[in-house]
């Protein structure tokens, strides 16, 4: 038998694969899919205080090899997520993650309060990569101090597991890294989508229409892996690595680099049951590779 | 069946083996699908979502409504025309080869048996894919099928023999006058509503332009005639997932319904499809 | 008859299409393919003071819509240049922008001295992607004081329009375009590679020698044509956008968000008559479009 | 002709279409191209550079070795394996698809007329492509083709009956025995070389894994036999442009040959195959 379970902290996953935050919806969306059961978690789609409707339409644009989005963290608000999502969710056998942000430092703090009533929830991972109102729009998670704060105040009022999600957007991530794990973070999950845009040269008009979104899929793997590396070299507590991840290899490539878990996002937009053949597939990766554990291949690149 | 009955079916993802490709005209192809699941769990209106390359370019399946559907042969068809990449690698995949289809996705027209003695589909150019199969429901159901359909020019009509041998009285529009009516269909419509249609044991489906959908509600307005309107937006999962595909509600406080998930079929006053 | 001609301060181009650094050699290997005359432009591999071979083997690796390099800034040096290439490209009825870079802001001004008594040469651009020596090996172009310290120095020595070549590696690009704009700069290129690496699940080894490389090619589209609408709103001076582009369209994206000229990249890996297709197909764009003149596309995005 | 009066002979993009497309085996495939301007410019050893997506992905061309020309009839072939996404595309394709091809490129073989009586052709695997080709111009030459060729297993070796029909005289080898000699092809060579050619008028080619050839060269140098070898790389672009398809070249200070451009045929003795 081989062993897909992996430690994130003290939280066991079944495997690593995880959902990525606002590509799994909360979950019931892809009941028809996967069977749930077998996911390593899920993590949500990114939950404010209050409910908000998102970015105006056009949100979403195609590019090559990837996607750009401004969905604008449309979500049903933190009441909602738990009087209505939340249930649905907490029967599940796999481990529910949910993914925050907040406009102000304090909101980040106010949502997690909120959180700590709900029963069901194992971890909570901290989207920074939202624009800061109070500092002119740029991301929290571009600025250390501001990313070691969140994360302190956190850590303050909760014992569940705590992962700060990094924004790639930077011109080094092991400042960022250092400071969430001096901050006191269990993990460190990374990455977030690049910003970019596109245009329509008939129209001349920007193909979005706030201007600039994320970039995510396949595109960026190698830039995502790079960060994942970077990390890896600086920090001591685990890893969880995001971006372009589409099959089985990919996930290995993502391990050995440094990763515990990962999470898959945009693929399950190209195949909504892309989460389960990717369990499947890691087993015969093992299998192939002669392996019992897939622990064992954590970290394990080869340098000369 | 509501629409609302129909988003907890199961849907499917498989590779379907592709039975007959056929070029219609220069840009319009028809592709019937061996899928005998898909067959019998579909209804008009709802739409499949076709990974059409084996790479990462284009990244996103490519949605299409069901055109024609035959449970006891178990085949589903599209009609489709070529519009951009994906359409032109789907229109290069020949007889034998398989596509991984995912569906049926969507919810569908609303058929009512207790009111409706005829039902008008009103189709603007490759609107009239999904009227093919909701005209063989109709008359299943025997309800009398009745289709407007405008097109730019003459040569863009397509299927107009198969909707003569089913029997479905159609009335055409072309832009230039090529064939039939000259001018927009929405003013053939108008002109026509009160003659072919009892109004109150009738309903109106449009597929086409949005532009098109938003005239041809206020005509329905104005002549108290329920309509159900299909929509078409960008898609990136078809499931409910990304909230790429929303399009505004008709509401007082502003808020999106999903074209995927709660469409891509709505009431006309549900939405706003004034811009 | 359209007019497909740009200007970059006083240097006119034909049309904006330029070769990008490193991927058209030093011109001649192109001939077969291009009618070099018709080319808005040639940029030359990086030129440093002394010949390098380069990094070692695998140096490439291809990616998802892109691909890894890690050449090393393989290059003859510049004594060789001038002696065995440049008197080829001389000849050539198009302008010449030699691409240069150093390891020490000392060596920047040195390879320019070097070139300053060569004839045939119409621009320089400067590499600030390289590694600095002096700061453990972050990128010159990380940093506006000494990206400023170059372009001065440099522009102190010469007549020649002086092009700041900028890396996309940083939060914002915002303060590097002002400071080589302040500095001087006749314009600004942008951009270099995106730092990414790969790796092989199997051999759990690293795809390329040197671990990390720089991306390019259509995967980085996004990116760089935010970065370039960033770069846009804060400078005046001419800008040249670079990154993923590989047909007219492409090339229109990036003139209407505020390039003045492109360079054309990887693309010229994938059809080494890329850049005169691009040339006949952006006169078919204006006729299309109905436009006299290429530029007046320049900066015209559509903003609600 | 030299191979550095090759460098500056024009080489071409053009779109070719697929004449014919066969499975040999499981996993090998070939394809033959209507292109006169190719098949009258190039020699054996040189490659040819395929874009095998109408897409980004893979975005990269494929090289492929001229594996068998047809000047009368404007056609060429390539023979190969199924290794990964391109060579799985390309053999997907088609009668009558066309495929855009850029050659011919590199270098070539080089035939002495002036000392050779025969030509020693050694092939590891898919590293049997060119020789057809090769054999035939040595035919043509009045040279004698001997042909080594190894692989894993019986059911691997390719174009035994055009090497036979041609008079090639053949020797083989298997890994695991099930045809030919056991073991690895270079054994076989060591074994042989003494009896099949006169050392003074003869040229080793050898094509295959580098540590094949590797060996070869020793045994060659042993045996003062001249010998080119015919190498591959990861290349992105094909006509030296990218840098990234360089070998060790034998020389005190570390420095590189580029593949695409100063080979892919180099002397033994110009690089170091041996890491
Ligand atoms: C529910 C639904 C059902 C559909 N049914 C049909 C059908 O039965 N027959 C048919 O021919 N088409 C149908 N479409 C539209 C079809 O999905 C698009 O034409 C197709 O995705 C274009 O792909 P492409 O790669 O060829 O074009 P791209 O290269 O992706 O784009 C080419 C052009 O088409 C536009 N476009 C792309 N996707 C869409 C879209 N989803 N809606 C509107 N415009 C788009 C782009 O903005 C661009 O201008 C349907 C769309 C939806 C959402
Ligand atoms: C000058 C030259 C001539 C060649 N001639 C032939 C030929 O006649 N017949 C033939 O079958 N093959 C030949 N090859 C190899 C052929 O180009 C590769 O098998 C092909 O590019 C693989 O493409 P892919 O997309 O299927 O594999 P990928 O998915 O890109 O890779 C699959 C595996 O193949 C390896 N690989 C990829 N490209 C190469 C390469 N260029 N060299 C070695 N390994 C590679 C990868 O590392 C990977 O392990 C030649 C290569 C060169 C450089
Ligand atoms: C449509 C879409 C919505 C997303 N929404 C969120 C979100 O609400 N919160 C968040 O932290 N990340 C969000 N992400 C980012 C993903 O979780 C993930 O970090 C990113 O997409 C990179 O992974 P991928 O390449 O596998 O998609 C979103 C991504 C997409 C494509
Ligand atoms: C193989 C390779 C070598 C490159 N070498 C250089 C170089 O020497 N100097 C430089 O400034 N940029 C170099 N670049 C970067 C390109 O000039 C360009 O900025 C980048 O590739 C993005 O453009 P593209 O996506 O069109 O390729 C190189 C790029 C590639 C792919
Ligand atoms: S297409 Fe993704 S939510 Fe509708
Ligand atoms: S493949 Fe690009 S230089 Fe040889």
């Amino acid at each position: 038998m081989i062993d897909l379970s992996v430690n994130i902290g003290n939280l066991k996953l079944k495997n690593p694969i995880l959902t990525a935050s606002g590509t799994f919806g909360y979950g019931e969306e892809f009941s028809p899919y996967v069977d749930l059961n077998l996911l390593g978690g899920i993590v949500t789609k990114t939950l404010t205080l209050n409910p908000r409707v998102g970015n105006p339409f056009p949100r979403i644009v195609e590019t090559s090899s990837g996607m750009l989005n401004s969905i604008g963290l449309a979500n049903v608000g933190v009441g909602k997520f738990i009087s209505d999502k939340l249930p649905f969710l907490a029967r599940l056998d796999t481990k529910i993650i949910v993914n925050i942000a907040g406009f102000t430092v304090d909101e980040y703090v106010e949502v997690v309060t909120r959180l700590e009533d709900a029963e069901g929830i194992h971890a909570y991972e901290i989207n920074v990569s939202c624009p800061n109102v109070k500092e002119g729009g740029l991301e929290f998670g571009s600025d250390p101090t501001i990313t070691a704060e969140i994360t302190e105040k956190i850590k303050k009022i909760t014992d569940r597991i705590v992962i700060v999600k990094l924004t790639p957007n930077i011109t080094k991530i092991e400042p960022i890294a250092l400071a969430a794990e001096k901050a006191g973070a269990d993990a460190i999950s990374l990455i977030n989508t690049y910003v970019g845009m596109a245009v329509d040269p008939y129209s001349r008009k920007p193909k979005l229409a706030r201007i600039k979104g994320g970039l995510s899929g396949p595109a960026i793997k190698p830039l995502a892996l790079a960060k994942l590396f970077d990390a890896a070299k600086v920090v001591t507590i685990p890893l969880i690595g995001i971006g372009g991840i589409m099959n089985a290899c990919d996930v290995a490539e993502f391990m050995i680099t440094g990763a515990t878990a990962v999470e898959i996002g945009t693929a399950n937009f190209v195949d909504p049951s892309v989460c389960q053949t990717i369990i499947n597939d890691l087993t015969n990766y093992c299998i192939e590779m002669k392996i019992d554990r897939i622990q064992d291949i954590i970290n394990q690149l080869e340098i000369e | 069946m509501t629409p609302d009955q129909t988003r907890n079916r199961v849907s499917y993802s498989h590779s379907s083996e592709i039975i007959s490709s056929h070029r219609l005209s220069p840009d319009i192809h028809r592709i019937r699908f061996d899928n005998p699941i898909l067959a019998n769990n579909t209804l008009p209106g709802q739409f499949i979502n076709i990974k059409v390359s084996t790479t990462n370019t284009p990244l996103w399946r490519r949605p299409f409504s069901l055109h024609n559907v035959s449970k006891e042969e178990g085949w589903v068809e599209i009609l489709f025309r070529v519009v951009g990449i994906g359409t032109k690698m789907l229109s290069q995949y020949r007889q034998g080869q398989c596509l991984d289809i995912l569906g049926p996705l969507g919810n569908h027209f609303i058929i009512s048996h207790i009111y409706m003695h005829s039902g008008i589909m009103v189709a603007g150019g490759l609107g009239i894919a999904p009227f093919l199969f909701l005209s063989k429901l109709l008359l299943k159901d025997k309800i009398k099928p009745i289709l407007f359909y405008g097109v730019k020019t003459a040569s863009e009509f397509c299927c107009l023999d198969e909707f003569a041998d089913l029997g479905v009285s159609t009335f055409l529009s072309t832009e230039d006058g090529s064939l039939g009516y000259k001018g927009f269909i929405t003013d053939l419509v108008r002109d026509q509503i009160d003659q072919v249609a009892d109004k109150q044991h009738t309903t109106m489906y449009a597929c086409g332009p949005n532009r098109m959908m938003n005239t041809l509600g206020k005509i329905a307005l104005a002549h108290h005639i329920k309509c159900q309107v299909s929509l078409e937006t960008l898609m990136a999962c078809g499931v409910g997932a990304c909230l790429g595909c929303g399009v505004k509600a008709n509401s007082e406080k502003l808020s999106y319904r999903y074209v995927c998930k709660e469409g891509p079929v709505f009431t006309i006053s549900e939405i706003d499809l004034s811009d």
